[in-house]
């Protein structure tokens, strides 16, 4: 090594630290180049399309599974039981956001958009059991039973009108009972916010029977409470 | 295609057939034996110069198994896939890795998971999964164990 | 009399390095045969990140992949994301809107951005420096909020799809694009002023792990790490995909300008003169975006026809390939995930024979490896 | 201390009475527990302004959240450390691995004893007082060693022989960097080479701007004894990106705190002996701080010689937080190839100097041609 090289060397690494010393010192200077969001008190708004936690609005739910297909790792469950009027009624809805990893495949193919992604992301909790999202907050047994009876109910009073339409035209006796689906009756009952396709399907659906109207007005009532918690 | 009549003519019987049929890009299946011939000759040829090997990847066909290999020419920007068709029972074919440093990991990465034995290679060891591991998971009868060291999984 | 290093016994110590260890950039294990200060042998031990992607892609469609290619490399998610959009579209034949072509060419490059900011900062702070990797990760930052703004997620994108992608820019995403290049591009003088060509750090990697181009081909290694050996390949510009033939920018390549040809410093001014070649790739796309759709019409119940592609696409730790052997149904039969980081690993026992320990840090920062990338 | 017992007992009649070995030990030991509680605040304090000047540095805010300003910051650290598991490895060598953090921290805390704190505010005014600065930190070595060796860890060890060998070889630049100003004062005392700078030149009285040497002499011994201490650009025994921590990997609780404390006590001896020997040490400038009646001189020096200590502190730190670490082989070769010729040659030129010119320096002969 030569002397030339020697000395260069000194100066190239006393020059170079002198500029980097320059710019750490700018910064060190200059308080406005703070960055930091002192987060519990100052909170970033979360943009318009961020995938937080998962919300299930259940009352226009139609119990379709096509989020639990589509989600990669299976971390919906959702159990339903076809109500009186032929239609799914949700048994339970839960959604285990600790497995859960916000892709929104889910959000996306939902037919009725009801399940959305709301801006919750803190996901501090004491224990696993609270990681699951429990949408239907009712006993599964007890709707269960409640929609066993309606649809009991609701084949008796089809027994009934069936054997009364026996009683008035015996001649076409040898015919199924099917009733006519004339009646808007489950049409009516419907909540304004349900989709043009759900209410079409829900016209196909072949039951008239009025417990169904009745099904469908008390599920609104009971999710209420809940939206409002 | 050129590629495939020039090998087979070259190393006869050992190239068997061409797949090019919804393949991007076309494999030209070759026997086990002459893999390394025929690797170092894709190498070395100066109208080959297959220099990089890019992946080589196992394949279960569910009645046989098969090594994929996709090569690539940095000289002349052009590829070929080789592929070795092998039995079940006791898969193994000649390692490559003599010829493209690169194919050790991938090598070793194909035995782990699928079992398949590349005779002659550097170091096949287990790479991905522990030392201790039973089973090959890639394989598509593979049944997944029900705890590790009294790990339940 | 008998000469002092014949009495002395010195013995090679056996020195575990990870899987918990600060720079080994997650849960790499080194096994370190050392002599003193001198290593012997560094053998990597991969694996503890594994979570059998490759089998998970066979239990899945195509489209509920997607959110698995963000974890495979969750630096560059994007990257990820559109590699595998592409490779399904090659495997299945199907054109993407032009707009849509332009906005994952958007995210891919301001992805690399981000990824390469990480790159550089975790590697300074490797190298002792810590005061860059928190510049390095406040530019980060403004990457991840816009893409939180086009896509809702800071890490794990999901935003392409098979056709496109999932949704249209969202107001205002071009212009905040623009200012983030203006106020980015003097930065990386900055750096460079502050760390690059400071003497310590030019000591610390010229002239370490030199990997010449004969080997950085034959290892397999791509990406910025085969650049920085002198090789001029860039898949973007040489295997042209995408909409990247009508973008204008250049293929960065080591120089040696401070040590020999494909050492630790090439390697890492190589990431340093790519972020500027992705901000000239940027500028252009933003300007050229034409207006349409963004996805292509794909059927819901997407099976693609028997057959198979290998498709590879520049991602920042080098090329991404996913071999996909489809066999009709809606499933890959299989899928094969060729990653950059996992090929580089090969060389790693190589080029680390004779350094030191603190070398070894150097080398696994300048490969810039990532664990989920290598283990999958 | 026997003068000062003397004064105390003769100015204080009620304790007359006490025997003057008594009045002696007394007075050493509330002197010590003073410099004691200085190095704790100092180092409390001073990890507290670290991490504020680190986040000031890195566009960030740095400790905020205990007390007003995160002041309170090392007081929460401290009760942590306190509170937190002592854990001996199962199979470390329990004896050393106890003993080496008090050694550590006696070798950086023993080195108070001679620091010019102002006019007559030094525990003991050593007539050798550079010699034993040098000789005491050299303690903290056996205690690091001992620490890395100790723990059982490989990394530890590492740290420690890494440790040893800088500490070792930086040394010698640190001496040879420290004597120019001991040649002018002709004292190795370091009230001495203090009182040497003064007069009324001002700054231009200090030992910094005596002459082209001394001046170059100042920056060699701030790059010696960055190293010295085990800052940035030198950290290689802790190197936290490859040794994990280094000697101290395997120490918690309290135990770590000493050597936590005993870093900061080495960062203040060093920028202490910095400014006793090259900036002036407790001098004001332009004014005679010893003249002033009562303990005014006394404050007026410590302040003076607390802020120059201070600010030698925290440029310690901002090149800390810009710099990356060198390595172990470039470590040794800057100290044996730059660092050790340069303060050799730096020495030769002093002497040559004070020959040449009869131990004036250059704002002394300016002065003499008015």
């Amino acid at each position: 090594m030569g002397l030339r090289e020697y000395i260069n060397d000194i100066v190239e690494a006393v020059v170079t630290t002198a500029k980097g010393m320059r710019i750490t010192a700018r910064y060190g200077v200059d308080a406005k180049e703070e960055v930091t969001q002192q987060y519990p008190e100052v909170r970033r708004e979360p943009e318009e399309r961020f995938r937080g936690f998962l919300h299930n609005d259940i009352a226009r739910c139609t119990s379709c599974t096509m989020c639990v297909k589509v989600c990669p790792v299976d971390c919906i469950s959702l159990e339903s039981v076809r109500g009186a009027d032929k239609k799914m009624v949700l048994v339970s809805y839960d959604i285990n956001i600790g497995r859960c990893m916000y892709c929104g495949l889910c959000v996306e193919v939902c037919p009725p958009k009801s399940l959305t992604h709301t801006a919750g992301y803190e996901k501090a909790m004491f224990e696993r059991g609270e990681m699951i999202l429990r949408f239907v907050q009712e006993d599964g047994a007890e709707i269960k039973a409640r929609v066993a009876k309606q649809v009991a109910e609701a084949a008796a009073k089809a027994a009934e009108a069936a054997k009364a339409a026996e009683a008035a035209k015996p001649a076409e006796a040898a015919n199924p009972a099917v009733p006519q689906p004339a009646n808007p009756a489950p049409k009516e009952g419907l909540s304004a916010d349900k989709t043009a396709e759900a209410a079409a399907k829900a016209a196909d659906s072949s039951a008239v029977a009025p417990g169904g109207a009745k099904a469908e007005a008390a599920k609104p009532a009971k999710a209420d409470p809940e939206k409002k918690a | 295609m050129a590629i495939f009549e020039l090998l087979q003519g070259k190393f006869g019987d050992a190239v068997a057939e061409l797949q090019s049929e919804a393949v991007r890009p076309p494999f030209v299946v070759v026997s086990a034996a002459s893999l390394p011939e025929i690797a170092r000759f894709l190498r070395d040829d100066p109208a080959m110069k297959f220099d990089s090997l890019m992946c080589l990847s196992g394949v279960d066909c569910k009645d046989r198994f098969a090594v994929a290999y996709h090569l690539h020419s940095l000289a002349h920007r052009h590829y070929i896939g080789l592929k070795v068709f092998l039995p079940r029972e006791s898969p193994s074919l000649p390692s490559v890795d003599d010829v493209w440093p690169a194919a050790n990991f991938m090598e070793r990465e194909t035995f782990d998971l699928f079992g398949i034995v590349f005779e002659g290679s550097k170091d096949l060891r287990r790479i991905l999964l522990p030392e201790d591991w039973e089973g090959h998971p890639l394989r598509k009868d593979y049944k997944y164990p029900e705890s590790y060291h009294g790990v339940k999984l | 009399m008998t000469r002092p290093t014949e009495a002395l016994h010195t013995q090679e110590m056996l020195i575990n390095m990870g899987p918990q260890h600060p720079s080994t950039h997650g849960v790499l294990r080194v096994l370190l045969r050392t002599d003193g200060e001198v290593v012997v042998n560094a053998r990597p031990d991969i694996g503890y990140l594994h979570r059998g992607l490759e089998k998970i892609g066979e239990r899945v469609t195509y489209a509920q992949f997607m959110p698995f290619t963000d974890r495979l490399d969750y630096l560059a998610g994007m990257n990820c994301n559109c590699a595998w959009a592409w490779a399904v579209e090659k495997l299945a034949g199907i054109e993407v809107p032009e707009r849509a072509e332009y906005i994952r060419v958007i995210v891919s490059e301001l992805n690399r951005i981000s990824s390469h900011l990480i790159a550089f900062g975790s590697f300074t702070a490797d190298m002792g420096a810590f005061t860059p990797f928190l510049y390095s990760i406040r530019e980060r930052e403004v990457v991840n909020d816009l893409f939180e703004m086009v896509c809702g997620n800071r890490l794990t994108y999901n935003y392409a799809r098979v056709g496109g992608v999932s949704a249209d820019l969202p107001q205002g995403f071009l212009e905040k694009t623009k200012e983030f290049l203006d106020y980015f591009e003097p930065k990386i003088d900055e750096y460079n002023n502050l760390i690059s060509y400071n003497k310590i750090f030019v000591h610390r990697l010229a002239n370490v792990a030199v990997i010449s181009a004969k080997d950085a081909v034959g290892y397999g290694l791509t990406g910025p790490n085969l650049r920085g050996s002198g090789v001029k390949f860039d898949l973007r510009k040489d295997e042209p995909y995408s909409v990247y033939p009508k973008l204008e920018f250049d293929v960065c390549v080591g120089t040696g300008e401070r040590g020999v040809l494909g050492d630790c410093f090439d390697r890492y001014m190589v990431r340093i003169n790519e972020m500027r070649q992705s901000v000239r790739i940027l500028r252009q796309a933003v300007a050229q975006i034409p207006e349409g759709p963004v996805i292509a019409k794909v059927p819901r119940l997407f099976k693609p026809a028997a057959g198979e592609v290998y498709f590879r696409s520049e991602c920042p730790r080098g090329e991404t390939g996913f071999y996909i052997i489809s066999d009709g149904t809606t499933n890959p039969s299989r899928l094969k995930i060729r990653t950059g980081s996992f090929v580089t690993m090969n060389i790693f026992e190589t080029v680390t024979k004779g350094l030191m320990i603190a070398d070894i840090v150097a080398v696994i920062g300048s490969f810039d490896i990532i664990l989920p990338e290598i283990d999958r | 201390m026997e003068a000062l017992a003397l004064k105390l007992m003769s100015a204080v009649p009620a304790l007359a009475g006490v025997p003057l070995w008594a009045m002696t030990l007394l007075v050493m030991v509330v002197v010590a527990v003073i410099l004691l509680v200085f190095a704790l605040t100092f180092g409390g304090l001073g990890s507290y302004v670290l991490r504020k000047v680190a986040g000031d540095i890195q566009v960030r805010i740095g400790p905020n959240r205990v007390g007003p300003y995160g002041l309170l910051q090392f007081l929460a650290d401290g009760v942590k450390l306190i509170m937190k598991e002592d854990i001996i490895p199962a199979k470390a060598d329990r004896f050393l691995f106890v003993l080496a953090p008090y050694l550590v921290f006696v070798g950086s805390f023993a080195a108070f004893v001679v620091v010019p704190f102002g006019v007559g505010l030094i525990a003991s005014d050593l007539n050798i007082g550079v010699y034993y600065v040098m000789a005491v930190t050299s303690l903290v070595v056996i205690g690091v060693l001992m620490a890395g060796w100790a723990s059982n860890n490989k990394w530890a060890l590492l740290g420690g022989m890494r440790a040893v060998a800088q500490i070792v070889s930086y040394e010698i630049p640190v001496g040879m960097a420290l004597l120019p100003a001991v040649l002018i004062a002709g004292s190795l005392s370091l009230q001495d080479i203090v009182r040497s700078q003064g007069g009324l030149l001002g700054i231009f009285g200090w030992n910094l701007f005596h002459n082209p040497f001394t001046f170059f002499s100042f920056f060699l011994y701030f790059t010696a004894a960055q190293a010295e201490t085990n800052q940035t650009p030198f950290d290689l025994p802790e190197a936290e990106s490859e040794l994990v921590s280094g000697y101290n990997v395997e120490y918690s609780g309290i135990r770590y705190a000493f050597f936590f404390l005993a870093e900061f006590g080495d960062m203040f001896v060093v920028a202490a002996l910095a400014s006793a020997c090259f900036l002036g040490g407790w001098h004001v400038p332009f004014f005679r701080a010893e003249t002033l009646p009562g303990v005014w001189g006394n404050l007026l020096s410590l302040g003076a010689f607390l802020v120059k200590a201070f600010g030698i502190v925290l440029v310690m730190m901002w090149v800390r937080w810009t710099l990356p670490r060198l390595r172990v082989d470039q470590l040794m070769r800057m100290s044996w190839k730059y660092l050790v010729p340069l303060t050799f040659i730096n020495l030769l030129g002093v002497s040559l100097w004070l020959l040449i010119f009869r131990g004036k320096g250059i704002p002394q002969l300016i002065a003499s041609i008015f």
